[in-house]
């Protein structure tokens, strides 16, 4: 079992991060909110609504999107095509409208690509719109990334390991991003991370997360103080042969 | 808190229920139409002995075929389709070896001898086709998008089939009789069992032991199996990825061009299509069984030719259908669509689905 | 000494392996039926003309892989190779002497092998003179190769053009007949191949625009993308009538038989952008698709013909129907494989198209659906009095057929429904977590791709006039799925262009049947190993490679 | 023939189902019973099934008018069947080749084949053969040859009446003009016999013979002379 016993509570126009050590059960923490795994007992709400046996589109559409830890755009689409993927709930044109072409569907196509270049432009992806993505530069798909998950207008939007791979310069201009992503959207952000100080930089409340169980909750100050933490970072070896 | 059955219940949809419905019925309609035939009675048990043993060596020629499938498949993740060809390759050209046996009357003679020279020139044929398939029509194609080598496969398979046809032509060869297989073995009670059917049980058995002992058990086979688990991590532990993929391709050969012999020792006939088919239905067997798996691809092989040479009867006699044994491959497709329904990644084939994910 | 074993080791090594592919060629009787048809009247056949092609070729080869590329050693490497590849060939024709090769390939005729081989020539001498030929062909290429590559361009592809004169003219007789004075085609064609002067004259032309092209062209497009929009949008809608106008008229001008070939085409095409909407665009690996097709025909058949039913309604009647069983078909079928990936789902689909044939096929349900009689006397369409019965009238139904067609998938292509279909072939599951419904777009898919299909059976079965089981086999869904990723997957042109290179070329070459199936296989396996993105690849690719091109990193 | 119960076999070709279907007709006027109808695929090769399943029925003559794959499938594997040791087999024209022969073995020894008389075409078919030895210096390979002359032969006369030739070389045939033509002809002189055609488009001469294999045919490869039956 993965995941046991986790309660967690996240605020509205927070950036909540989620540590801990490798196979802490992070990354199935999220596939469970996104509905990739079904919990087998336990429940998940987003404003009072159920996220439980829900299908991963249908949670979208609730307003969760997420990124990836090994980066997963669509390689063969361009930079545009990814975005207006993520737009794909919010727009309505029917099949046979498509076909016949009506001034609603073509409205609408226009709206989408204009907002699909104002994402791009947010993320400084403008000029390389038309670009397809697995020819992008690494830094650029993390942003495409997540601009294609803001695409679906999420109200929470869960970042799995967003600086893996970067340099210091990088993960800098990574976490300035994040947070304007908060100040200025104002979407929540819940943050998988490793780099500590990535999480104590932009982070207001931490969960750490140990063998699939929440070990300890709150500020960067606190967390930093917390004995239990410490051991499970600097004791891993003495705490795995003590069980 | 929700018990596991309401959580269950909640993540149902209505496609689910559909499929249910629909593989419900179909479940039905067999048992009944299994029921009605047998208390009909129109079989004799000795003769349900006789389908079963017709399926069995039937089943066994497609396992070994099978595994040709299954195991570029564990590799590569492609569908080999000239898999077929190799299969026709070998027999084919050793039915000239044969047919010279016979004209020297030496078959009549040596007939054991003759027969593991058979063996031995067809399965090399068939090793041989497999090695350079590989090394010219694949290699190059290694990380290119999954649709490009299916379709070089299908080119191949072409190229393979007509040139095997402007070479020896269209006509039907007929593979010599050897006489030892002739005949047949009295069991108890009336049972009896054809001599050549229990020996391409036996050999195909044999065969497939040989083939799984050596992937499990050798150094070689160790290595195939770390690649069809992970290229990268097996790349780094030292092992070299062409020679392992070469080494796949030679033991599909060998299992298919043995496979080849069998078919022409029981069915006599070789001729440049005679891959098409049970081609087709191995690769079958191999997805039924979970492709990649190679019990998976034994068990397929043999579940499929019982299916065929018991399911009409079995299933459809009851109902008094006409010429049901027309309708064998569709209650062979049939079963394997089921299966798929429920099982999406075939009887044995849960590992692959899991890393899939 | 590494240095000295240059000048022969590329020319053996690349020797042998033509040597084998040319006693293959001469094994399986290519040589000996091609020389029965000529290129150049008198002059050469095209066994010899093949024969030859491929000696060069080789070469070349030996003489590109030459690593100290110095000039000498090019030259010398292409006559070892040009040697070795003779050599074999001597070897196949003593063999034959002394054995007889008839017993296991039975088209090691004598005459191929004493006289075709040798260009004639009989005996010991003929030996001899296959290895001169050999050497000669090697010094040729050598040389040639040395050329700058300007005139080795403008060579290759006058020859290159010539050739495919010579094969074609069949082809090309009726065009010029029909269309131009005889004087053309009396100077251009014998009645069994080329005159001198015509492929000469062949030669030149294409030679010279090429010269010209390679001066002018670069202006031709600058001068092109330098105008105004407007303009540019003028001159296409003037392309397009003109093609269109073209489109209309030539079933008349190019005659019967090409009109045959040409509907032939055209119900592949309409197939192919079927299969390409749930293949290309969504990324559904089909081999059942043959299925929705002879549902399209079938359910034609049912109504139209007085056989079975005895309904006789029209065919305009049939088409909303057999389209609407296609689509319910497409969707009744996809429903049970929407959680198979890959593989799976292309044998399950491979399932159902082939209990589908079954079914149609057998005894058991043969007073509902004629079983291996088939369906005849099915209706053919009429508009006020015209009726679309030969080729050259069905052509105008299938022109419209794919016109529509063509026209949806380019609408769906770059919608919110072809994006959702595009981002589930990428990854299905991340297109799950972008909220893209699965089931139903999948079903979306499944639906568009066999209404095409039904349409597609439709005409078919009024342009068959009878249908039987037999006509709906496995082959016909590979075939589909190879013209796809031939022309280039998920491409509208290149459903038509691989359409016409997969299905129109060996039509027109029938006379060559027997090897037809062995050139088709050889052209799928070149054409991925060379050019795996097709013939005409998907447009997003091309626009990337434009734009992309400069600012291109690694990722 | 004093058999009452027959079982058919076709492969779901036009040839053979017409052929098992017109046999069936024939045998259940005469007072006899067709016990099965099976059917199998020309690609099918493990028939032994479908026997095991026919013989169920106890039949006793099989009628299965198929081609020389299938055919040559079925003639052995019936030796392998047990239940058939009495029961007489015959196929038609299809597999009645020397092909036949090598596909079937001496399991063919003892089959019966309906196919065109061929004593009954008389000289002229005795001239056709030598024609035939001397250009292509072997014999025919299918019982169709002679049909497939006669056919060929028709056609060429019908497209002679018919036919147009345009300026571009291209000959155009009307077809219905050509069906007409073809179904109005009227005591040609085949090598099958004299032909005349009805209003369907049926052509030949109906003169069918059955042949029996003797030992003999198969081990020379040659088809049997004499006909066993004869209308």
């Amino acid at each position: 079992m993965a995941v046991d016993g986790l309660d967690i509570e996240i605020e509205e126009k927070t950036i909540h991060s989620v540590i801990g050590p490798n196979g802490a059960g992070k990354t199935t923490f999220f596939n469970c909110i996104t509905g990739f795994y079904k919990p087998e007992a336990g429940e998940i709400f987003l404003e009072n609504h159920s996220l439980v046996g829900l299908m991963p589109d249908r949670i979208v559409r609730l307003g969760i999107a997420r990124t990836y830890q090994n980066i997963r755009l669509f390689p063969d689409l361009t930079a545009i095509e990814n975005v207006l993927v993520g737009m794909h709930a919010h727009l309505k044109s029917s099949y046979l409208g498509i076909i016949l072409n009506t001034p609603f569907v073509k409205r609408e196509e226009q709206e989408a690509e204009d907002e699909a270049n104002r994402l791009l432009k947010f993320v400084n992806l403008e000029t390389k719109a038309n670009m397809l993505s697995k020819h992008l530069p690494y830094g650029d798909q993390r942003r495409l990334e997540i601009a294609r998950a803001l695409a679906t207008r999420p109200k929470l939007l869960c970042l799995d390991e967003p600086t893996a791979g970067m340099n210091s310069g990088e993960t800098q201009a990574m976490c300035d991003f994040i947070q304007s992503l908060r100040d200025d959207l104002g979407i929540t952000i819940m943050l998988i991370e490793h780099q500590m100080r990535v999480v104590m930089g932009i982070s207001e409340i931490i969960t750490v997360l140990d063998y699939g169980k929440k070990l300890a909750e709150g500020t960067p100050d606190e967390i930093k103080r917390n004995p239990k933490v410490i051991e499970a970072y600097l004791g891993q070896g003495s705490a795995a042969q003590s069980h | 808190m929700q018990t596991k059955f309401q959580r269950w219940k909640e993540s149902i949809t209505a496609t689910d229920i559909v499929m249910w419905v629909i593989g419900f019925a179909l479940l039905v309609l067999i048992i009944f139409g299994s029921i009605l035939t047998l208390r009909a009675g129109r079989y004799t048990p000795v003769q349900w002995f006789d389908f079963v043993i017709y399926g069995l060596a039937q089943g066994s020629i497609y396992a070994l075929v099978a595994m040709g499938y299954t195991l570029v498949y564990g590799v590569l993740r492609m569908i080999n389709f000239a898999h077929s060809e190799v299969f026709m390759s070998g027999p084919f050209t050793a039915y000239y070896v044969a047919a010279y046996f016979y004209r020297s009357s030496l078959l009549e003679s040596h007939p054991v001898i003759c027969l593991i020279i058979v063996f031995i020139v067809s399965m090399s044929i068939s090793t041989l086709i497999a090695f350079l398939l590989e090394r010219i029509a694949y290699r190059p194609l290694r990380n290119a998008p999954r649709l490009i080598p299916l379709i070089t496969a299908i080119g191949a398979s072409f190229t393979l089939m007509y040139l095997f046809r402007g070479l020896y032509g269209t006509g039907f060869q007929a593979y010599p009789v050897w006489k030892i297989f002739d005949g047949k073995w009295a069991l108890f009670q009336g049972l009896e069992i054809g001599k050549m059917q229990l020996f391409v049980i036996f050999a195909a058995a044999l065969v497939m032991i040989a083939l799984y002992m050596f992937i499990q058990r050798t150094r070689i086979g160790k290595a195939v199996r770390s690649v069809s688990e992970d290229k990268e991590a097996a790349s780094l532990m030292g092992v070299d990825i062409d020679k392992t993929i070469s080494i796949t391709f030679i033991i599909g050969g060998a299992a298919a061009g043995a496979a080849g012999v069998l078919y022409a020792l029981v069915f006599k006939q070789v001729f440049f299509m005679m891959g098409f088919i049970p081609g087709i239905k191995a690769f079958t067997a191999a997805v039924l069984g979970g492709i990649g798996n190679i019990p998976g691809a034994m068990l397929g092989g043999l579940l499929l030719g019982l299916l065929e040479s018991i399911g009409p009867a079995l299933f459809l006699d009851g109902y008094n259908v006409v010429a049901p044994y027309q309708l064998k491959d569709a209650i062979a497709f049939l079963v394997l669509v089921l299966v798929l329904i429920f099982r999406p990644t075939g009887l044995l084939g849960e590992r692959l689905a899991v890393k899939k994910a | 000494m590494e240095q000295i074993r240059a000048i022969w080791r590329y020319g053996i090594k690349v020797g042998i392996i033509g040597g084998i592919v040319l006693v293959l060629m001469a094994l399986i009787g290519m040589i000996e039926v091609f020389t029965q048809r000529q290129v150049i009247a008198d002059i050469i056949s095209m066994g010899h003309a093949l024969y030859l092609a491929a000696g060069l070729f080789i070469c070349y080869m030996a003489a590109k892989r030459t690593t100290p590329a110095k000039p000498l050693w090019i030259i010398s490497n292409s006559i070892f190779a040009g040697l070795t590849t003779a050599f074999f060939l001597v070897l196949l024709i003593i063999l034959g002497r002394n054995v007889n090769l008839r017993m296991m390939f039975i088209n090691a005729s004598d005459l191929l092998l004493n006289n075709l081989l040798t260009f004639g020539v009989e005996g010991n001498s003929g030996i001899l003179l296959l290895l001169y030929v050999g050497m000669f062909t090697g010094l040729i290429t050598g040389c040639f190769y040395l050329l700058p590559k300007i005139v080795r361009t403008v060579i290759l592809w006058s020859l290159a053009g010539s050739a495919f004169a010579g094969v074609l003219q069949e082809l090309i007789r009726p065009i010029l007949t029909n269309n131009f004075p005889d004087a053309i085609s009396e100077w251009l064609l014998t009645s069994d191949g080329l005159t001198m002067r015509g492929a000469l004259s062949i030669f030149i032309f294409i030679a010279l625009a090429i010269i010209s092209w390679s001066i002018k062209g670069a202006g031709i497009k600058q001068g092109w993308q330098g105008l105004p929009k407007k303009q540019q949008s003028t001159w296409r809608t003037i392309g397009t009538i003109i093609l269109l106008a073209i489109i209309l008229v030539a079933p008349w001008r190019l005659g019967l038989f090409m009109s045959e070939v040409m509907t032939i085409v055209g119900l592949y095409v309409l197939l192919g952008l079927g299969l390409n909407i749930v293949v290309g665009y969504a990324g559904l690996l089909d081999l059942g698709y043959v299925a929705f097709f002879a549902i399209g025909a079938y359910v034609t058949a049912l109504i139209t013909s007085p056989e079975i039913m005895n309904l006789n309604w029209s065919l305009w009647a049939a088409i909303p129907f057999a389209i609407f069983f296609g689509i319910l078909a497409g969707v009744l079928l996809g429903v049970p494989v929407l959680k198979m990936r890959g593989d799976y789902l292309a044998i399950a689909t491979m399932g159902f198209g082939e209990i589908i044939r079954l079914l149609v096929l057998s005894d058991a349900l043969r007073p509902f659906l004629g079983g291996s009689q088939g369906i005849g006397k099915i209706a053919k369409a009429q508009v006020l009095g015209f009726v679309f019965k030969g080729p050259q009238e069905i052509y105008y139904l299938i022109i419209a057929g794919c016109i529509l067609v063509i026209f949806v998938s380019w609408r769906l292509k770059d919608s919110r429904i072809g994006r959702a279909w595009k981002a589930m072939r990428e990854d299905e599951d991340v297109a799950q977590a972008m909220g893209i419904n699965l089931v139903s777009n999948k079903l979306l898919a499944f639906g568009t791709g066999a209404g095409f299909a039904a349409l597609s059976g439709v005409i078919f079965g009024s342009k068959i006039g009878s249908i039987y089981p037999h006509s709906f086999n496995i082959m016909v869904s590979i075939n589909i799925v190879c013209l796809i990723i031939f022309g280039g997957i998920g491409s509208i042109p290149g459903v038509i262009v691989g359409a016409a290179a997969l299905i129109g070329l060996p039509e027109l070459l029938r006379e060559f049947a027997e090897y037809r199936f062995l050139v088709y296989g050889i052209a799928l396996v070149v054409m991925m190993l060379i050019r795996p993105e097709g013939l005409w690849p998907e447009e997003a690719h091309k626009r990337e490679l434009h734009k992309g091109n400069a600012k291109e990193a690694p990722g | 023939m004093k058999v009452k119960r027959a079982a058919t076999i076709h492969d779901g070709s036009v040839y053979a189902e017409q052929l098992a279907n017109v046999f069936a007709e024939t045998f259940k006027k005469n007072g006899g019973t067709i016990v099965a109808q099976e059917a199998v695929a020309p690609t099918d090769t493990d028939m032994k099934p479908v026997l095991t399943k026919i013989i169920t029925a106890k039949p006793e003559f099989i009628y299965y008018p198929i081609f020389v794959a299938a055919a040559g499938h079925i003639t052995r594997q019936v030796k392998e069947v047990s239940g058939y040791e009495k029961v007489a087999l015959m196929s038609a024209d299809g597999a009645y080749s020397v092909d036949f022969y090598k596909a079937a073995g001496e399991s063919a020894v003892g089959m019966y084949h309906s196919s065109p008389d061929f004593e009954a075409f008389g000289k002229v078919y005795e001239d056709f053969l030598q024609k035939h030895l001397k250009k292509y210096g072997e014999k025919t390979l299918a019982p169709f040859h002679a049909h497939a002359y006669d056919a060929a032969n028709l056609i060429f006369n019908a497209i002679k009446k018919v036919a147009k030739k345009e300026k571009d070389g291209t000959l155009y045939i009307g077809r219905k003009a050509l069906r007409d033509a073809l179904y109005a002809t009227k005591n040609m002189k085949g090598i099958t016999g004299t032909i005349n055609c009805n209003e369907y488009g049926d052509c030949a001469d109906p003169r069918i013979a059955v042949y029996k294999t003797g030992v003999e045919n198969i081990k020379t490869l040659v088809m049997p002379k004499k006909s066993f039956w004869k209308p």
